[in-house]
C-alpha cells in the first residue's frame, strides 16, 4: 500500500452555495468538540448535499451511501458499533421526498444520531426540480410552471414522527448553526437540524438576500424554551413547537424548537433486554480463534434436542 | 421403513403443536422424521395441514401419497381423500357434512372435489369421499371425537368447550395407537409441550382414552437411538447456523417464510462466546432490529457489515426486490453481507406460504449494473446450517453480498438430523482480508492482483465508501481508466472465487456415473434422491444425481466434464422456465433433454418426482407435476 | 365467456376481529350515499386489512396491490380517471411502515382520495409483530419482548402532512364510522379515516373490551370545531387538532379532528394549467381511430424542425 | 466528408447551447450532424464537452478522434489534446496554465495527462500539450478570447463581465470560420436561439470580431436540404413517440439521463388530437406526475393504466431497481405499462451521466417470481421513437409490462434526420383485447387460447385485481390446480408472442449474408455500422452486422440460422459480461468467437470500433475498448 498524505478535495458545489455554510458550521463544531474524527462516521443520501463526506477539509470517515436512505445506513452503523458518532447529511429531495419514509420512521426509535438536512427546496444535482419543502404555487429558475405540491414542514413533521431534538439553522449563518450541531453531536438520542440552504443556482426565491432579512433565534424570544422537563409537559410543548415551525413569511425563526432528552436512546433499549450490548460492541465481538467459530452453541442445540 | 401420516385441519386450531408432539414422540423412539407443513395466507379458518414421513432411516423428503390421513374436521377429508392409501382417520361427526356446507373450502377445490365425486357416482359429502376411500382399499377409522371429549370433560371436571381443546391430541394418539407404540413416549412427549396443568391434564387424559379404544394395525420395529438427535425446521437450520457463524447483527421486515428465522435469533439475542484473549465465556448481543420496510434492512445490514459485524437479513421475494438498489450499493463497496432469500410462491405476492424455485435468475441478476453476486442454494437442512456459515465466510472473503437462496419448503419442513452430520467441529471462520490498518490513513480499495483489497472497518481508519465510481481511497471519480480498473477489480473477484473455490464444493454427486443424470437444486434434492434410490432398487436403473450448490461462481467446467457425455439429462426444479437448465445451458452450453417442472406451490413428494422421472425417460420432454393439496 | 352470478366469497378473517366493523360501515355508507358502484374503486395493501376488497357483499372493484403501496396505485386510478370514486383500504404497518413514506408524500398532493388506516396495533398476517402504532413498552400476545419502538400517532401524522380531512372512527361503532365516511367519500381533497380496529387474535391490550370504555365522541365537545373556515385560522386548528391527537389514556377521541376544504384537490391544480383535463378524461380520449393514431404530432415536429 | 468537431469547457458555462447553435447553423446548410454531451454529475465547475459528427450524408456515430477542437479553458486542453488530428483552436491566455493549477480536473486525469506529458518529455501545462499536438501534425489556431471580448464590450458598451458570455459563440464562431461556410446561417442560428436583445447583439458582434479575423482552412461543398428534417435526441425521441402513441399518463422520479425526457412531456402536457367521433381537432392531457419515488412511479403508471391510459414510466438504473417489486405486481396482474429504462454507469449510482449497456440481464430477470417481460432495445433515435410506440402496442397486446432499453449513449446524442425515417403514416396502434364487457359482471382472466383474456377497464364494470395468485375472477386463490393454470397462461402470452411477432422485426440485419457476423444491441449499432463501412471500404471485407432488437421474446430460431455457419462471431456490447452474448449462447447454444467490450461509461465511437475489430479478427478474443474523456 502507499503511503497515503491525506489532502482534501476539490469541493465541486457552485460558487456561492450554501452548502458550503453547513460544512463550515459543520467541520468547527467536530473541531471545538474535540471529537476524535477517527470514530466519527459522516453519512450522507444522493444530491450536491450528498457530496458533504467527500469535501471534508479535515480527515474523517465518509459513507456516501444512495438516494433517501442515508438514515437506514446511519442507523446499522450506529447499532453496530455504538461507540462511533453518527452525522447525517441528506437534501430536502433524500430525506424528505423518497426517503421520508425512513425519516418518519428512525424518529420512533430515537437511534443516537443526527440529521442534518440541507434545505434549498430544489431537487439540486438532478437540476432544479421542486423539492418537498417548496411552497405550492412558487416558480423556481428551472420549473415549466409554478408548484403544485404543497410543502412538507420538517420541523413539524420531526416532531410528529418523534425526534428528541429538533432545530432550525441557516447556513450563512455559520456561528449559530455550530452552536446547534454542537448541541446535537453530543447528545443521546435523534437529532434533527434543519437548514436553511439558499441554492443560488436553482433557487432563485429562497436566497440568501430572502433569508438574510427574515432570519431570527428563538433564543432571542423572551418566552422561548423548548425543553420537555416533565413528562407531562411533552403534548404541550410539542403542539407548541409545531405551532412555532409554522411561522414562514416575514420573519422566520431559527434555533431550538424542541427538546426532550427523556426519552430513551434505542441503544439503551436494547440494553435492556441485552445486558452485553454495554460490555462487549457487537461489531467488536471476536467471534473467531484460529480460523474457528468461538461461538457456544450448546444450548442452542439442546433446546432443538430430541 | 417407511411411513407417511398426515394431519389436517382449521388453521389456527393446533395442528402444528400436534404435529410436533408426535414428532417428538416418534423421535424419542428413534425414528427418523421429515415433514412439511402447508398452509393458507390466513390466521384463521383456512385448511392447513401437515404432512410426515416416518422412517428407520434418515428421512428426507415427503410423499404424495399418505399411509394415515388424521382428520376430524370435513375440510381435511375433501382435501386428501384422493391421497389416502392405507388409513383415514375421520370424526364420525362430519360424515353427513356436504361439501357445499364447508365455507372455508376454496371454490375451486370445491368444484374440483365435486367433479370427481360426481364422476364416481358418489355423494358430494364426507360419506361420499369416504366411500371412495374405502373403494380404494383404505381402511377407515371412525373416531367419536365428540364422546372423547364428553369423556374428558367429566373426568377432568371441566366445561366441554374446554375438553375440545384436546382433540388434536386425539387425532395423533389414533394415529399413534394404530402404530402400536409405547404409549409413555406419547404422554412424556405431552408433558414436554404442556406446561399449563389443565392442557397436560386434558390431553393425558384424551390418550388415556384413545389407547383403550384403538387397536394397533402396524407392529413397527423400534429402531432406537444411537446418535445425538436434533429436529430442526429450515428456518431455524439457518438461524443456528447463522448463530455459530458469528452473526452479529440482523435485520429484517416481516415476511413468511424468513421472519420465523429473525424471530428465533430475536429470542437468541445473547449468545455465549468464548474470549479468545481471555479463555473466558462472554455473552454477546446480536443486534436485530425489525425495519421499516426491506429498503431499509438490506442497508442496514450493510452498514453493519462496514464496521466490521457479520452481518444478514433474511427476507423472501417482494422483500428481496426491495433490495435490489441495495444490494447494488454493497457490490460496488465490496461490502461482505449476506441475504437469506426464502423463495416463495411468485410473482408479486404470489402464494405467500407455499414454496417455488423460480427466483433463481433474478437472485443472480438482481441489481442494475455489473458486481459480483455469490450465491447458493441449500439442499437441506444440514446444508442450511452449513450453508449460513458459508455464506459469511464467502462474504467476507471475497467482499461482496452473498445470496443464501432456501425455499418455503425447507424453511417450514422439520427434519430429524443426527448432529454429528453438522460437522461442527470442521466448522472454519474464514474473515478474509481483515486488517487494523497501523496508518490511520487508508486506501480502501487498493488494487491488487486477485481484486481483493485489504478491508479495515469503520472507527479503525479514515476511509470514504461511495456508491459512485471511486478512485482507490473511495472518492468519486469518473476518470475513464480508473473506471475500466476499478469495475475490473470488482468483477476480478469472481474470477478469483472461481478459482478459489472447489468446483467439487460447489456441485455435490450422487450416484456413479451414468449415461442418465439428474440436474437437481435446492429442496426437491432429498424427493429427487429417494426416487432414485427407489428407481434404481426396483429397476436397476443407475442415475447420477447432480445438486448445484453454488450457482455464482458457477462450476461451468466439472459440470460440463460431468454432462459432456450423458445422454439423458432430466432437469428437476420448482418453476415453469427450466432456470437452473437455462443457466446450464447458457454456461456449459450443454441443455438438458429433459424437464420434471413443479410451480404449483406445494413440495415435491418423492412419488412424484419417480413418476415424473419415469415419464421423462420414457419421452416427455416436459413433465409437469402437481402434487400436494 | 361464462354467464357469471356475483356471489360474495367466504371471509377469513378471524371471528371478532375489528376489520368486519369497518367493511359493514364502508359498505353502508357507499350504500347510503347512493354511489355508482361500478364507478367505484376500492384500493389496498397487503395484510388482513389488505383483503378487504375482495370481502365486499356487494359488487364493487377492488385492486389489492402490494404491501405499503396502495396510496401510489390509488393516486394513478384517480388521476387518470378522475371520475373514479377511490377508496384505499390499509394496514397501520401498510400505511405507516413500509408505505409512511407515501402517506406523508401524498398529503402534499390532496389527491381527493379517501385512505382508511386499519389501526390494530400490530402486523396480523404475518402473526402479530408489532406495528408503527404500536407503543414503546407494550407487549402485545405474540412479542417475545416489549414493544422498543415508539408509536406514530396517525392524526398527528397525517395533519402534517397536510390531509384536509383527518378523523378517527372505531370499528365497533359502525354508525358513527359509517357517518366518517360518508364525509370523506362525498368530498374533494385527501381524506384520512383511522380506525380504531381490534385484532382480537395478536393484540390482547387493544381489546373491545379496552376501547368501549374509553371511545368518546369530539362532537359531543362543547366547544369542537375543526373546521378551517378561512385561511388564517389553519395554523391554530392544525395545532389544537395535533394536541387532541395526543389524548390517549382513560379517555380516546373519536370523530373529526382536522377539516379544511380550502386547498385545491391535485385534480383541480392539474387543471389549472391543462384545461382539457377537465374535459377529456385521460384515461377516455380516443387515442387510435381505424388502428392509426389519433394524435396530432405537427406542432411537436415543427420545433425540432431543422 | 466527415468531419469531427468538439468543444469543451466547464459544466454551466453555455456549452450545449454553443453546440447547439453550432449544430443549427450545420443543418441549415444541410449537413447532417450526430453529436454526443459528456458531463460530470455536478452542475458547475466540472469539465463537460460536445462530441459532433458533421456529414454530407446521413451521420450516425461520433468518432474519438476529433479534427477540430474548440476550446477556451486549460481543463478542455488537458482531457482532449491527444485526440485532435487536425486543428487546436485555444485560449492564448491560458497557453502557461499548470496542470496542476487546474483545480477542477480529477486528480486521476491529472496524473494520467502528467504522466504522458513527462514521458515526451514536454511541460506539464497547456504549452506542453500544445507542443505535443504541433508534434502530431495538428494546426493550433490561437484565440485571444480577451480581446474579443473587449472589443465585443467596446462596441456594445456593455461591462466585460456581460461580454464575457460570448466567448462561448466566439468557440464556435472560430471552428464555422475555419470551415469556410457562410456567415448568415451562423448569424440565423444565432438568432433562433437568444432573444434576449443584449446576448443576441453580443453574439452577433464577436461572429463578426471572429469572421474579419479567421481564415477558412476547409472549404465544404455545402449539401443543401432536399427533404424535411428535425434535430432530437434521444430523450425527445423517445417522448414525441411515446406522445403520437397515445401517452396519457407518465410518472416518473427525477433521474439523469431518464427526466429529461418527463420533463419534455409535461411541457407538452396538452396535445392536440382528432376526435374520431367528431372528427374535431380537440385538446387532451396528458397527466404527468412528479412521484415520491421510483416505488409510487411504477405503480401509478401500472394502475394508471388499469383505467385504459397508455401509460409509462421513465428512469434509470437505481430507479429501475426500485421498480422491482411493482412490476412484478405488473406482470402478476396482466397489466399493459411501458418503462422506459435509460441505462447509465452501475452498479448503485455509478456513473450517473454516462452511458452504459450493463443492464441487461436485470432488466430479462427483474422481479421476483416469473412473469412475461417485453424488452426492446432501440439502435438509434428513429428506433427509439418508434419503439416507444411498439412499447405501447406491444403491452396492450400481451397485456404484460414492457421495459424499452435506451441508453444515455442515445439520450444525450442529438442526430439528425429525416422526418419520412420515422415512416409516421405506417406507424399504427394496436390496442390488443380491450373490450367494454355488455356484462357488469365479469372475469378479468378468463382462460383462452393464447393466454390473452379480453381486457376491460376500471370503471366499465366490476372486476378484481390482486397480486396474489388469483381465479379468472381475480379473487385470490391458492388451489394447485388453478395455481398451474393460471402461471402457465401468463408464461404463455410469451410464447404467444414469440408465435406472432415477426423474428425478422426482432433481430435487424446489414449486410449479406458471411463468413463474419458481428452482433450488437443498442447505442453501438451506429459506430459499428460505420466502423463496418470503413472496414469494407478498406479491406474489402465482408461481414453481416446483427442488431437484436426486441430481447424477449427472443428471437432464438431465426438468430440461429443466422449464427449456424458463421466462423466468426463478434460480439459488440457495452459491458464486462457480455450480456447479449451470454444470452446468445443460452437461447441459440451458439456462443460469440470474440468480443469487443466497453463500460468507461463513453459512448463508442466508430474509430475504436474499428481498431476492435480488426483486433478481434486479428485473433484477440476480448478487445476492450477505453475510449473518451
Ligand atoms: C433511486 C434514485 N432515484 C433518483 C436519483 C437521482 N437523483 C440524484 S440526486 C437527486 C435529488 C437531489 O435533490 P436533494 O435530495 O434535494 O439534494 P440536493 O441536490 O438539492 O442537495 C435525485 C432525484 C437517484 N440517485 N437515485
Ligand atoms: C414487501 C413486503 N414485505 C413484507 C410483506 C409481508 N407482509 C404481509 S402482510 C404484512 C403486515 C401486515 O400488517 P398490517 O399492514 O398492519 O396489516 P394487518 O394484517 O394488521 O391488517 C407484511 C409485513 C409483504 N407482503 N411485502
Ligand atoms: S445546484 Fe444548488 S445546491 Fe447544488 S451545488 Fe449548486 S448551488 Fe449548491
Ligand atoms: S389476525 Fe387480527 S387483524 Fe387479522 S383477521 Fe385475525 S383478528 Fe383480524
Ligand atoms: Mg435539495
Ligand atoms: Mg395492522
Amino acid at each position: 500500500m502507499a503511503e497515503l498524505e491525506w489532502k482534501p478535495l476539490w469541493n465541486d458545489w457552485c460558487p456561492g452555495c450554501g452548502n458550503f455554510g453547513i460544512l463550515n458550521a459543520e467541520q468547527l463544531a467536530i473541531q471545538e468538540l474535540g471529537l476524535d474524527t477517527k470514530k466519527l462516521v459522516i453519512v450522507s443520501g444522493i444530491g450536491c448535499s450528498g457530496k458533504t463526506p467527500h469535501f471534508f477539509r479535515i480527515p474523517i470517515t465518509g459513507v456516501h451511501t444512495l438516494h433517501g436512505r442515508a438514515i437506514t445506513f446511519a442507523t446499522g452503523i450506529k447499532l453496530s458499533n455504538p461507540s462511533l458518532t453518527v452525522i447525517v447529511n441528506g437534501g430536502d429531495g433524500d430525506l424528505l421526498g423518497i426517503g421520508v419514509g425512513h425519516f418518519v420512521s428512525v424518529g420512533r426509535r430515537n437511534v443516537s444520531l443526527t440529521v442534518i438536512l440541507h434545505n434549498n427546496g430544489v431537487y439540486g444535482l438532478t437540476k432544479g426540480q421542486a423539492s418537498p419543502t417548496l411552497k405550492r404555487g412558487l416558480k423556481t429558475k428551472s420549473l415549466p410552471r409554478p408548484n403544485i405540491n404543497d410543502d412538507v414542514n420538517p420541523i413539524t413533521l420531526a416532531i410528529s414522527s418523534g425526534y428528541t431534538f429538533v432545530a432550525r439553522g441557516y447556513a450563512y449563518d455559520v456561528k449559530h448553526l455550530k452552536e446547534l450541531m454542537k448541541m446535537a453531536f453530543s447528545r443521546k438520542g435523534l437529532s434533527l437540524i434543519e437548514v436553511l440552504q439558499p441554492c443560488p443556482t436553482y433557487n432563485d426565491i429562497f436566497t440568501k438576500e430572502y433569508f438574510d432579512k427574515r432570519v431570527y433565534k428563538l433564543d432571542n424570544l423572551p418566552d422561548w424554551d423548548p425543553v420537555v422537563r416533565r413528562e407531562e409537559e411533552k403534548g404541550e410543548k410539542m403542539s407548541k413547537a409545531i405551532l412555532k415551525s409554522m411561522e414562514w413569511g416575514e420573519r422566520i425563526p431559527i434555533g431550538v424548537f424542541y427538546r426532550n432528552d427523556l426519552v430513551p436512546s434505542f441503544e439503551e433499549r436494547i440494553a435492556e433486554s441485552a445486558k452485553s450490548y454495554k460490555e462487549v460492541i457487537p461489531a467488536k465481538a471476536r467471534i473467531e480463534a484460529n480460523g474457528s467459530p468461538t461461538t457456544i452453541i450448546e444450548d442452542i442445540l439442546k433446546e432443538k434436542e430430541v | 421403513m417407511r411411513i407417511s401420516w398426515m394431519i389436517g385441519g382449521a388453521q389456527g386450531s393446533g395442528i402444528d403443536t400436534s404435529a410436533n408432539v408426535f414428532g417428538n414422540a416418534l423421535a424419542s423412539l428413534g425414528f427418523y422424521i421429515y415433514g412439511n407443513r402447508e398452509y393458507y395466507s390466513n390466521i384463521k379458518g383456512r385448511h392447513s395441514y401437515f404432512n410426515l414421513t416416518i422412517s428407520d432411516v434418515r428421512a428426507r423428503s415427503i410423499s404424495n401419497k399418505v399411509d394415515i390421513l388424521a382428520s376430524f374436521d370435513a375440510e381435511t377429508v375433501f382435501h386428501h381423500f384422493t391421497d389416502v392409501t392405507r388409513i383415514a382417520i375421520y370424526n364420525t361427526d362430519v360424515v353427513n357434512t356436504s361439501l357445499y356446507n364447508v365455507q372455508s373450502i376454496e371454490p375451486e377445490v370445491a368444484e374440483r372435489v365435486g367433479k370427481l365425486l360426481e364422476e364416481k357416482g358418489l355423494e358430494k359429502s364426507v360419506s361420499g369421499a369416504l366411500k371412495y376411500m374405502e373403494s380404494n382399499g383404505v381402511k377407515l377409522i371412525p373416531v367419536n371425537y365428540d364422546e372423547v371429549t364428553k369423556e374428558v370433560a367429566a373426568k377432568l371436571k371441566v366445561p366441554l368447550s374446554v375438553a375440545e381443546r384436546a382433540k388434536n391430541t386425539t387425532a395423533i394418539a389414533v394415529s399413534y395407537a394404530l402404530l402400536g407404540l409405547p404409549k409413555e413416549n406419547l404422554t412424556r412427549a405431552i408433558e414436554r409441550t404442556f406446561k399449563q396443568e389443565t392442557f397436560l391434564k386434558l390431553n393425558e387424559i384424551a390418550v388415556e382414552t384413545v389407547f383403550s379404544l384403538v387397536r394397533p394395525e402396524f407392529s413397527l420395529p423400534i429402531p432406537g437411538k444411537a446418535k445425538r438427535r436434533i429436529q430442526v425446521d429450515g428456518n431455524t437450520a439457518v438461524a443456528m447456523g447463522k448463530i455459530y457463524g458469528g452473526l452479529e447483527f440482523q435485520s429484517y421486515y416481516p415476511i413468511t417464510p424468513a421472519s420465523d428465522e429473525s424471530t428465533y435469533i430475536e429470542a437468541h439475542q445473547e449468545v455465549w462466546y468464548e474470549d479468545p484473549k481471555t479463555g473466558d465465556k462472554r455473552k454477546r448481543t446480536i443486534v436485530v432490529v425489525q425495519a421499516e420496510d426491506e429498503l431499509a434492512a438490506i442497508n442496514m445490514a450493510t452498514a453493519a457489515a462496514l464496521t466490521g459485524a457479520r452481518s444478514a437479513t433474511a427476507t423472501s421475494g417482494p422483500g428481496f426486490s426491495l433490495m435490489a438498489e441495495g444490494l447494488g450499493w454493497a457490490g460496488m463497496n465490496e461490502v461482505p453481507v449476506v441475504v437469506t432469500f426464502y423463495m416463495r410462491g411468485g410473482p408479486s405476492t404470489g402464494l405467500p406460504t407455499r414454496t417455488s424455485q423460480a427466483d433463481l435468475k433474478f437472485a443472480l441478476n438482481v441489481g442494475h449494473g455489473e458486481f459480483p453476486k455469490i450465491v447458493i442454494a441449500s439442499g437441506d437442512h444440514v446444508e442450511a446450517f452449513q450453508d449460513a456459515v458459508l455464506a459469511f465466510n464467502l462474504a467476507e472473503k471475497y467482499q461482496t453480498p452473498v445470496i443464501h437462496l432456501v425455499e418455503k419448503a425447507l424453511a417450514n419442513a422439520y427434519s430429524i438430523i443426527d448432529v454429528e452430520e453438522l460437522g461442527l467441529e470442521k466448522i472454519k471462520i474464514d474473515r478474509g482480508k481483515l486488517i487494523t490498518p497501523s496508518d490511520h490513513f487508508y486506501q480502501r480499495f487498493a488494487f491488487t492482483e486477485d481484486g481483493i483489497s485489504p478491508r479495515a472497518v469503520l472507527g479503525d481508519a479514515f476511509m470514504y465508501y461511495t456508491g459512485d465510481e471511486h478512485n482507490v481511497l473511495g472518492h468519486i471519480s469518473e476518470e475513464p481508466v480508473n473506471r475500466t480498473k476499478m469495475y475490473q477489480k470488482r468483477m476480478k473477484k469472481l474470477e478469483t472465487a472461481d478459482r478459489e473455490i472447489p468446483e467439487e464444493e460447489r456441485i455435490k454427486l450422487f450416484g456413479e456415473d451414468s449415461r442418465v443424470a439428474v440436474i437437481t437444486w435446492g429442496s426437491p434434492k432429498g424427493a429427487v434422491l429417494d426416487a432414485i434410490d427407489e428407481l434404481e432398487r426396483r429397476g436397476g436403473l443407475k442415475v447420477q444425481v447432480i445438486q448445484l450448490r453454488i450457482f455464482s461462481p458457477f462450476p461451468s467446467r466439472l459440470l460440463k466434464k460431468l454432462l459432456e457425455d450423458k445422454e439423458v439429462i432430466i432437469d428437476v426444479e420448482g418453476n415453469y422456465e427450466g432456470q437452473a437448465g437455462e443457466i446450464v445451458k447458457e454456461k456449459t452450453g450443454i441443455e438438458p433433454t429433459h424437464y420434471v417442472l413443479k410451480w404449483n406451490g406445494r413440495p415435491m413428494a418423492r412419488d412424484e418426482v419417480e413418476e415424473g422421472l419415469l415419464k421423462a425417460l420414457n419421452g416427455e420432454r416436459r413433465v409437469v407435476l402437481n402434487g400436494g393439496a
